[in-house]
């Protein structure tokens, strides 16, 4: 029993809440010392983490006991890199965020805040229905983030961005519900805590149809071909700072959500619907890059990049091996990491091509720029996960684990890690490389403004390839629930 | 028996007309003394029920008061005739449509029951029954409070009324057809 | 012993007066302020009678608290009424709405076109038809209790007497709203014919004794019932009058009875069906789903693309009917309280939307237009806030009331075995979004286009300040503090909503007939 | 220290190298990263000499030592250690690879003075040379893939080096992408491994493995070393997986001459030999490695007849003389073609070297057309090309005389299937011979071109600056490659190279003469003990008579050269004339682009555009969320009209509404 | 006479009532069309009150009288207002408020 999770999981908002009042200019600064803070408590977690002895620095109490929701958190192999990505991503965001001028910054803070809270709950919480609150609140903050801060159609992007994502979230609302009261034995207290739900599955009929919601929603979150009509907007219309975010975390909490709900607590339906999200998995992977090669919206080209990503990760969800298990989680992280710096990149690109993010107004931008040039360049590798990068080692779990399960589904998935090379490469080339914009005026990164923002990152990226058994050692933690999922289904 | 039948039937067509008649008159200063037929003839039948003092109560309540106040308003704006046409024309067949769909409902509901007293005279019942003793004890012992409501209700809608109708300046410089202003 | 024989010899009824003390509050107080109303003077009218009404309800509000008691059901007046937890909580809900529409209707035009006086003793008047609704243990007392109910709020909706709406709405009230009544006072008399009696204590244990359950003249009876009562909760296909009405009325009005009416209606409603018809469950409650799921989804597709706020919140209160509907017919004591805690949440999100609303329709030249709304986020936030908290909550997003709320009607329907009515609610609520979240998108996200496809409006809102010239945004702290009040209870209730789940529990137990939870 | 410590610091040097290189860039002056570089190499070198020795001192049979860094990959059944493997064949790789690199790093340095990017150069040239150790090094199969992907990397880098050239640039991606699907290839053979020979990845563990697990020529191994032989052939630039090759001529001179040339592409030939055990187990696998080999080496040898571009011809050589080596390895004469992997990179790296030369003396032109008569003005070049050449067409007694001869010799000795490998890379051969020739005579016979003349008068030729393939015009201003250019006969350093290189060519083949030495052999055995070919080498006898036809063979094609471009010029033009066709599919390299651009590039490119002009737009945005749409839209306008604004419109609502209740109810009455 | 008898003609009343309600167009009428109904359900009410020989259907009857009493006094202010604010009495003239 302890308060440390809930300190870290309420800086954010605490700041934010001062932002509030904070002057004008220090607003967004405030909030950039919360998320500091957040770090380095989540840093200290990390520390004091220990491998294999499964769930810490719990916090359990009552929060509405008349609906047997716990406010319960926990940490664990599965969550503890996800957590520490989050407070460590909200970091480079909120800098980045402070460094221009926003009209109504307070409000910015405020709800960078509210949201890193909520993303942070989300990963934290070890009750089903404390799980879908921060869940749904995540979409709060960010509907007015990418409304009021974002583009020309920001309304139309953000208002289908909510819906599309809140629809999955309000069946698995009413799933998370029916999971619950169902599995409440006869005369027994409502619990949704993870734990106690897993002790009374439920019958197969009723898993079947529970899986289906739940997937819908996390299938969105992702998001996942054909659930990803929200994506191309919202990428195109966000602010940076948000989007960033919320593609290298916010777009984790759906397939975290498989690992820690479903398979767990619906082991059955899991395994009766595997081949049908591989399925989903493979299409997504091969639509999404072949889209992202096909794009020319620099965004674009990372939606449709992590749509392809994304399938990587459910792919190994669903190879319902603990080998695909980690891999997944590994990615998760390894995504999150890559496609930050790549985010940011992005706006360095921008600004050297008077603001336009288009591939089209790029070009040549290396000369010059060897810095820039070199940053993109590790960046662009470990998100095509070259052998070297954790991406690498992510996806070869990922892979081994669906090879051992599913093996046709592997080789069809491994035509995605050349096409990813292709668009990766591609727009590393359409940006740095061949005949200079016309409109380009090439320069290296500034010191501190823009290589401070983005190095830390890139170091992480370098650090991990290095020595991924970093990761690894400590997702180990967590094998035993991913690796009695396909007995404890076959006993049930 | 037989003569009570005979009163029966003379009542009901009664009714039956004057609530005809208050649906197809045109002018509804002619729909008002319809309604008086109508009532008079239900108090008939309330007698046939023997239910004396509600007959009266009808009598005096409604075909008294409460028409003399229909009558004064229809004389104060003016019978107006309708206008003619219809502006949902679909309405009257579809009104009357699901209009008898109703009474075919209500009759099965009432033929339809299986309560054995439906088919009686009635209970065997005193004849004190229905008389202002016997209403009068209820009123003030059981129903008491819907009594007391009742009457707090008039006041209410006198009240109302009186917000309602009341004397006011302004209406002049409204024009007729204007929006609000 | 010689007393009880004295007792016994005078054949007047056993009055406790401690029981109907909060009725008398109301009642009595309602006469009071008419009383005092006589004395013409700005200070009678503008401070006295105010303030009168609102002793009046607080007083009411202290008797109930002094009255409070859990377990079953009291009759009291020879079981004219019955003091229970049902009937006092939900009462309690009245006499909020009533403070709450004091302040609103404060600088209202009705109240100046029907002086102050009477408006406070109608809806005082109203009130009180409410709470004997919420108590009612007789047919006769419930008709009485939906007359009371009824017939001011027609004289209300009318009294801006020189605006055509307000007219048209009074009369479409009075007419669908008497029609609704007929066919209830039917629908009684079949019941009561049906089991020969009125009480519903009588009637609940006459079921299946000396009626059969399934005989076609109570059947035809329920029915009518179903259809008059669904009328007055505005449940679809009974709804139309709701926009019109709601719309065409002065808005402090729309807002008394947008909640009040709606409470009461479902109070009865609760009344009816769980203690007088329990026994006939299987077979009022398929009829009830149904209408339910016709509610939630006519109440939303309905609410999208109104230009107008208050037909949209119409529009969403009908949905809203649909859901706690859900609550009744599951028919379980955990359904009840479901209900009853979401009729309290439905109280602070709807009185909190409907200040803004007031405070805007006074100064903006749209009126109640959704376009009054435009760029409120940077103009005034102490409005722009509680308007975006009502608009999250009856959406049901997190730390809002209303997903409690939501969260509590779909497991009590899944614990019925109600399952699949829990996922009519949720898609409901999906489609709700649109409109919810345009609101916000107006208030924070302007200056963009709305786009409001439809029906051309026959009538261009006209600016309502020249009414009321005192009227202007700084102006209206009364209006402000209420919004803001109800929005801080939205997310007080969102965050810790026991005392609330104290409540409706307490309100669960008045009927023990039903299975427990 | 112990071999697997010195072995460490093989790796450290270069890697060392490349980080003060490449942070380092703003400070470092003039030539100094060069040197730096150049010194990192050599002393990588010396530590793999070291290493050696220490291996050396060590019985035969353990002459084999692995050390593990620490764990990189440790979890769930699947333990992945950042280890090393040093043994025989690793070290031969190694000293090949870091011997050949110092001398290309000394070349550039002078070859890149002017390049603007001459800092970042070092620092890829680096990486590519540690990244080569680390793959020859790697104790385990993902380690070989991490280095294998990291030289590609390299190799993408250098090749798109200029990058302002889109030609560069495409060069570069077309090359990332090939070594990428050589990469899956690998990790699928690796799963395979992993999972059907005990859950190894470490070598010693996969064999060990392998001789329990699977039974001879086991349907899975097959598969396993085919997927092997795929990654294998797409470094190597093997038929189908080549057409990468000739495009990375785009790099600058000296990358040619070391990644695509000496070091990088010969990686296949050590995968092979490495998995030697795994092969010999499934010869299915086995013959049809070499099988396509050997076509690949005709197949190249054929383009090499056509291409005029003086680089493409070397590349196309380069395969061809890689499918020797591969149909060597992958026959069982390890030694053979291992040993004309260490020739071949000598005389490969010269021939390039030269050929840069001559390119810099043509200002970058690089057509062999527009070349000429460069003898008398280039004469150190012109030595050692010729040296070079000799050595590549396999004439007596140059060193590739005796490493071709080999493999072809115990081809011959084995006999059935080999016999046809062999008579192929006889064949091969004369085409070699003819082709090497035909380079030597257009470029440096003849009458002298401008440039020549201008050599001659004693300035370096200095013309306007084109894209070698488009022929565009760049702007030396704004970037690459820089204004000047340099030839041998003017820079130490590339003399030094370059006669370093010559030496060995013509003296390298004294490691294993047939009869008389048999270092090299000796040297290889510890780790090609287990092979059942350890004693299969032919007699002496055999193995001369080999070399014997060997060298008329190679005489052949000199003379015909000879004959065809100096005693009787056109001869070539009219054969072009008596066979069009030939020559157009020749000098279509047999249209292999084309088909492949028909095969998958159009077809995914055409996807991607259907994809996001059709389902985007059609199901994604159109049906999912517009039909969603479309039906509460419906739903809308359906509740506002029913809202008609008639009040009896509203009472006939109320009535069908009441109708449909009381008919359900009076339907559960009895 | 059946009790029946007497609740078939309420019945017939009550729709009467209905029909009136749905054809008419004249507010007032109107109203009186509402009475109709109202005097249906109260018809209703005496008969069962009749065939139970209780009384409380009386009672009731008596309650719904002053009802039906109280909406024709607020029904006919209404209308009052309406014609001073010169709307022609014609219910299809009061459609502003639709949609």
């Amino acid at each position: 029993m302890t308060v440390y999770l809930s300190i870290i999981l309420f800086l954010p908002t605490i700041f934010g809440a001062l932002a509030l009042f904070a002057p004008r200019r220090l607003a967004l600064w405030t909030l950039v010392a919360g998320t500091v803070l957040t770090l380095a408590y989540s840093i200290v977690m990390l520390a004091r983490f220990k491998t294999g002895v499964g769930m810490q620095f719990i916090t359990d109490d009552n929060w509405i006991s008349e609906l047997g929701i716990r406010y319960s958190l926990g940490v664990d192999g599965l969550n503890l890199f996800l957590i520490v990505l989050t407070s460590l991503l909200w970091v480079p965001a909120t800098v980045a965020a402070a460094l221009r001028d926003w009209d109504r910054p307070r409000l910015f803070a405020f709800f960078m805040g509210i949201a890193q809270t909520a993303v942070l709950g989300a990963f934290m919480s070890q009750d089903l229905a404390l799980f879908v609150v921060f869940f749904d609140l995540m979409l709060v903050p960010f509907y007015f983030l990418v409304g009021m801060w974002g583009g020309e159609d920001r309304v139309y992007a953000t208002t289908k961005l909510v819906i599309y994502t809140l629809v999955g979230s309000l069946l698995m609302l009413a799933a998370a519900v029916a999971l619950g009261v169902m599995s409440t034995p006869a005369g027994g207290h409502i619990s949704f805590s993870f734990a106690t739900l897993a002790q009374h599955p439920l019958s197969g009929g009723s898993q079947y149809w529970l899986f289906i919601l739940f997937a819908f929603a996390f299938l969105v979150k992702a998001p996942a071909f054909p659930l990803h009509g929200w994506m191309p907007d919202a990428y195109r219309q966000a602010p940076l700072p948000v989007i960033l975010v919320f593609s290298a975390v916010v777009s984790k909490v759906g397939v975290y959500g498989f690992l820690r709900i479903v398979l767990p607590l619906l082991p059955q339906a899991s395994v009766h619907f595997q081949e049908l999200m591989l399925a989903i998995a493979v299409v997504s992977i091969l639509y999404g890059s072949v889209l992202a090669f096909s794009q020319d919206e620099a965004r674009l080209v990372l939606g449709y990049s992590s749509i392809a990503q994304l399938g990587f990760i459910l792919l190994g969800i669903f190879s319902l091996d603990p080998k695909g298990g980690q891999g997944a989680v590994l990615q998760m992280v390894n995504h999150g990491l890559v496609v930050a710096p790549l985010f940011l990149i992005i706006g360095y690109l921008a600004i050297r091509a008077q603001g336009r993010e288009s591939l089209d107004w790029m070009g040549g931008m290396a000369f010059r720029a060897p810095v820039l040039a070199t940053v993109f360049l590790i960046v662009a590798l470990a998100t095509l996960a070259m052998p070297g990068s954790a991406n690498f080692v992510g996806e070869l779990y990922i892979l081994f684990g669906t090879f051992q399960s599913k093996i046709v589904y592997g080789l069809v998935a491994s035509v995605g890690v050349v096409l990813a090379a292709v668009y990766m490469i591609r727009f590393y080339q359409r940006a740095m490389h061949n005949p200079v914009g016309a409109h380009v005026e090439s320069r290296d990164l500034a010191l501190g403004p823009e290589l401070g923002v983005i190095a830390p990152l890139v170091l992480v990226i370098l650090a991990l390839g290095v020595y991924p058994n970093f990761l690894l050692h400590r997702i180990n933690a967590f094998a035993p629930t991913t690796k009695n999922i396909p007995q404890v289904a076959l006993k049930r | 028996m037989i003569f009570t039948d005979i009163v029966f039937f003379i009542a009901a067509i009664g009714a039956l007309a004057g609530a005809v008649g208050v649906v197809v008159l045109k002018n509804p200063f002619y729909s008002v003394l319809s309604l008086v037929t109508h009532l008079f003839f239900l108090a008939v039948l309330f007698l046939l029920l023997n239910s004396q003092f509600l007959a009266a109560a009808q009598l005096i309540v409604y075909a008294g008061a409460v028409m003399v106040l229909y009558v004064f308003v229809v004389a104060y704006i003016g019978g107006a005739e309708e206008p003619l046409g219809d502006s949902l024309p679909a309405i009257r067949p579809l009104g009357v449509l699901f209009a008898v769909c109703l009474l075919a409902e209500l009759c099965i509901g009432v033929i339809g029951s299986g309560l054995k007293a439906l088919d009686s005279h009635g209970a065997h019942v005193s004849n004190t029954f229905g008389a202002p003793s016997q209403i009068g004890s209820l009123l003030l012992n059981q129903f008491l409070i819907p009594f007391e409501a009742a009457s707090y209700l008039l006041l209410i809608a006198a009240v109302g009324a009186l917000v309602l109708a009341r004397k006011r300046r302004g209406f002049e410089e409204l024009t007729g057809e204007g929006g609000t202003a | 012993m010689n007393t009880l024989n004295v007792i016994a010899a005078v054949k007047a009824p056993v009055i406790d007066y401690k029981g109907i003390s909060p009725l008398f509050a109301i009642a009595g107080g309602a006469v009071i302020v008419l009383l005092a109303a006589l004395f013409r003077g700005r200070f009678v009218q503008r401070a006295l009678v105010p303030f009168l009404t609102v002793a009046a309800l607080g007083a009411a509000i202290g008797l109930t608290i002094w009255n409070w008691h859990t377990g079953d059901s009291r009759p009291i007046v020879e079981g004219a009424l019955a003091i229970d937890p049902l009937a006092l909580g939900l009462s309690l809900l009245f006499y909020i709405t009533g403070l709450a529409t004091v302040a609103f209707a404060w600088r209202s035009v009705a109240l100046r076109e029907s002086g102050s006086g009477e408006f406070y003793a109608l809806m005082l008047g109203s009130i009180a038809g409410m709470t004997m609704l919420a108590s009612a243990e007789n047919l006769v007392t419930l008709f009485v209790g939906i007359e009371l109910l009824s017939i001011p709020l027609y004289v209300l909706c009318a009294s801006e007497v020189k605006r055509e709406t307000s007219l048209e709405s009074g009369l479409k009230y009075l007419v669908i709203g008497s029609v609704g009544s007929a066919t209830l006072l039917y629908g009684l008399a079949f019941i009561y014919g049906a089991t020969g009696h009125t009480g519903f204590g009588q009637i609940a244990s006459a079921l299946g004794n000396s009626v059969s359950i399934t005989d076609p003249l109570l059947l035809t009876g329920i029915a009518l019932a179903v259809a008059g009562l669904a009328f007055k909760a505005s449940v679809a296909p009974f709804h139309a009058w709701t926009p019109d009405v709601y719309e065409g009325a002065p808005t402090p009005v729309t807002a008394f009875m947008a909640v009040a009416t709606k409470t009461a209606a479902f109070a009865i409603i609760l009344r009816l069906f769980d203690e007088a018809l329990v026994s006939a469950q299987l077979q009022w409650a398929p009829a009830l789903a149904a209408l339910a799921v016709i509610t939630i989804l006519v109440g939303n597709v309905g609410a999208i693309a109104q230009s107008s706020l208050k037909r949209m919140l119409a529009w969403s209160g009908v949905a809203q009917a649909g859901y706690m509907l859900a609550g009744v017919v599951v028919g379980t004591q955990l359904g009840l309280q479901a209900t009853a805690f979401y009729l309290a949440v439905y109280l602070f999100m709807n009185m909190a939307a409907f200040g803004v609303v007031i405070a805007r329709e006074r100064v903006s030249e749209h009126g109640d237009g959704l376009k009054a709304l435009e760029g409120l986020g940077s103009a005034s936030p102490l409005l722009a806030w509680p308007m975006t908290i009502a608009m999250l909550s009856l959406a049901g997003f997190p730390v809002t009331a209303g997903f409690i709320g939501k969260f509590y009607l779909i497991s009590a329907t899944v614990g019925g075995d109600w399952a699949w009515l829990g996922v009519i609610i949720v898609v409901g609520s999906m489609i709700s979004l649109v409109y919810y979240l345009r609101v916000i998108a107006v208030m924070w996200m302007s200056p963009f286009k709305i786009e409001l496809p439809g029906l051309p409006r026959r009538r261009e809102v006209h600016p309502v300040a020249g009414w009321s010239p005192e009227a202007d945004p700084r102006a209206q702290p009364e209006v402000i503090l209420v919004t803001l009040l109800m929005a801080a209870a939205t997310i007080f209730f969102g965050i810790v909503p026991s005392p609330l789940f104290h409540l409706a529990h307490d309100v669960g137990t008045s009927i023990s007939a039903l299975v427990g939870s | 220290m112990s071999a697997t410590a010195w072995a460490w610091l093989v790796l450290a040097f270069p890697l060392a190298g490349t980080l003060v290189i490449g942070l380092g860039w703003r400070v470092l002056p003039g030539r100094v990263p060069g040197w730096l570089a150049s010194s990192m190499i050599l002393a990588a070198f010396a530590c793999a000499i070291a290493a050696t020795v220490k291996m050396q001192d060590r019985a035969p049979a353990a002459r084999h030592a692995s050390s593990t860094l620490f764990d990189y990959a440790h979890s769930a059944g699947l333990n992945i250690g950042l280890s090393i493997y040093v043994d025989p064949l690793s070290l031969f790789m190694a000293l090949v690879v870091s011997g050949v690199s110092f001398l290309i790093h000394v070349y550039s340095v002078s070859y890149m003075t002017s390049d603007k990017g001459f800092t970042r150069y070092f620092a890829y040239l680096n990486f590519f040379v540690f990244s080569m150790l680390l793959l020859v090094l790697a104790g385990n199969i993902i380690i070989l893939i991490v280095g294998w992907a990291f030289v590609g990397a390299a190799s993408y880098l250098l090749i798109s080096f200029w990058y302002r050239r889109e030609t560069a640039t495409a060069a570069g991606i077309k090359a990332f992408v090939m070594n990428v699907i050589g990469d899956v290839a690998l990790v699928i053979a690796a799963f395979l491994l992993w999972k059907n020979a005990g859950h190894h990845v470490s070598y010693t563990g996969i064999f060990a493995g392998s001789k329990t697990h699977f039974s001879h020529d086991q349907g899975t191994l097959i598969a396993a070393c085919l997927l092997l032989t795929v990654g294998a052939f797409a470094k190597s630039a093997q038929l189908p997986l080549h057409t990468w090759l000739p495009d990375a001529m785009e790099g600058p001179t000296p990358v040619s001459a070391l990644i695509h040339a000496a070091t990088m592409v010969t990686a296949g030939v050590y995968l092979i030999a490495r998995f030697h055990p795994l092969y010999e187990q499934a010869p299915t696998a086995a013959n049809i490695t070499a099988g396509v080999a050997a076509a690949t080496l005709f197949f190249a040898a054929t383009c090499a007849l056509a291409v005029t571009d003086l680089k493409r011809i070397i590349a196309y050589s380069t395969m061809s003389q890689i499918g020797y080596m591969m149909v060597g390895v992958s026959t069982g004469g390890y030694d053979g073609g291992l040993f004309h992997l260490m020739t071949h990179a000598f005389f490969k790296a010269l021939l390039f070297m030269g050929a840069g030369s001559v390119i810099g003396a043509m200002a970058g032109i690089q057509d062999i057309d527009r070349m000429g008569g460069f003898r008398k003005s280039m004469r150190f070049t012109y030595i050692t090309f010729v040296v070079g050449a000799l050595t590549l067409a396999g004439m007596m007694p140059f060193a590739g005389w005796f490493s071709k001869d080999e493999i072809l010799g115990f081809d011959v000795h084995r006999g059935g299937f080999d016999l046809i490998l062999a008579i192929v890379g006889f064949a091969g051969a004369l085409l070699t011979a003819f082709y090497s020739f035909r380079m030597v005579f257009r470029v440096f016979h003849g009458d002298s071109v401008p440039e020549a003349q201008s050599l001659e008068r004693g300035e370096l030729f200095h013309g306007e600056h084109v894209n070698p393939m488009t022929g565009e015009h760049e702007d030396t201003g704004v970037g690459f490659p820089g204004a000047e250019h340099h030839i041998a006969e003017r820079e130490l350093p590339m003399k030094f190279a370059m006669g370093t290189l010559a030496v060995l060519s013509v003296v390298g083949g004294v490691v294993a003469i047939p009869g008389v030495t048999d270092w090299l052999r000796n040297f290889l055995d510890p780790t090609f003990a287990d092979s059942k070919f350890v004693n299969a080498a032919p007699s002496t006898g055999a193995d001369w008579t080999g070399l014997i036809v060997g060298a008329g063979i190679a005489l052949a094609g000199i003379t015909t050269a000879f004959v065809c471009y100096i005693r009787r010029p056109g001869t070539t033009a009219e054969i072009i004339k008596r066979l069009p066709f030939l020559h157009r599919l020749f000098v279509n390299r047999w249209y292999f682009d084309e088909l492949y651009d028909a095969l998958f590039v159009r077809p995914t490119a055409t996807f991607g555009r259907f994809g996001r002009y059709v389902v985007e737009s059609a199901f994604v945005q159109g049906t999912l969320v517009g039909g969603a749409t479309r039906i509460v839209g419906a739903g809308t306008a359906l509740a506002r009209t029913a809202q008609s604004g008639y009040l009896r419109g509203y009472a006939v609502l109320m009535l069908i509404g009441f109708g449909g209740l009381a008919l359900y109810f009076l339907l559960q009455a009895t | 006479m059946n009790i029946t008898w007497y609740l078939v003609l309420s019945a017939f009343l009550f729709t009467i009532g209905a029909v009136g309600v749905l054809t008419r167009r004249n507010p007032l009428v109107i109203l009186l069309c509402l009475e109709l109904m109202l005097n249906a359900g109260n018809l209703a009410l005496i008969a069962f009150s009749r065939m139970w020989g209780n009384g409380d259907g009386q009672i009731f009857a008596l309650v719904v009288m002053v009802v039906a009493a109280c909406e024709v006094v607020v029904g006919l202010g209404i209308i009052v207002g309406i014609f001073r604010r010169r709307i022609p009495e014609d219910v299809d003239a009061l459609s502003e408020l639709r949609g």
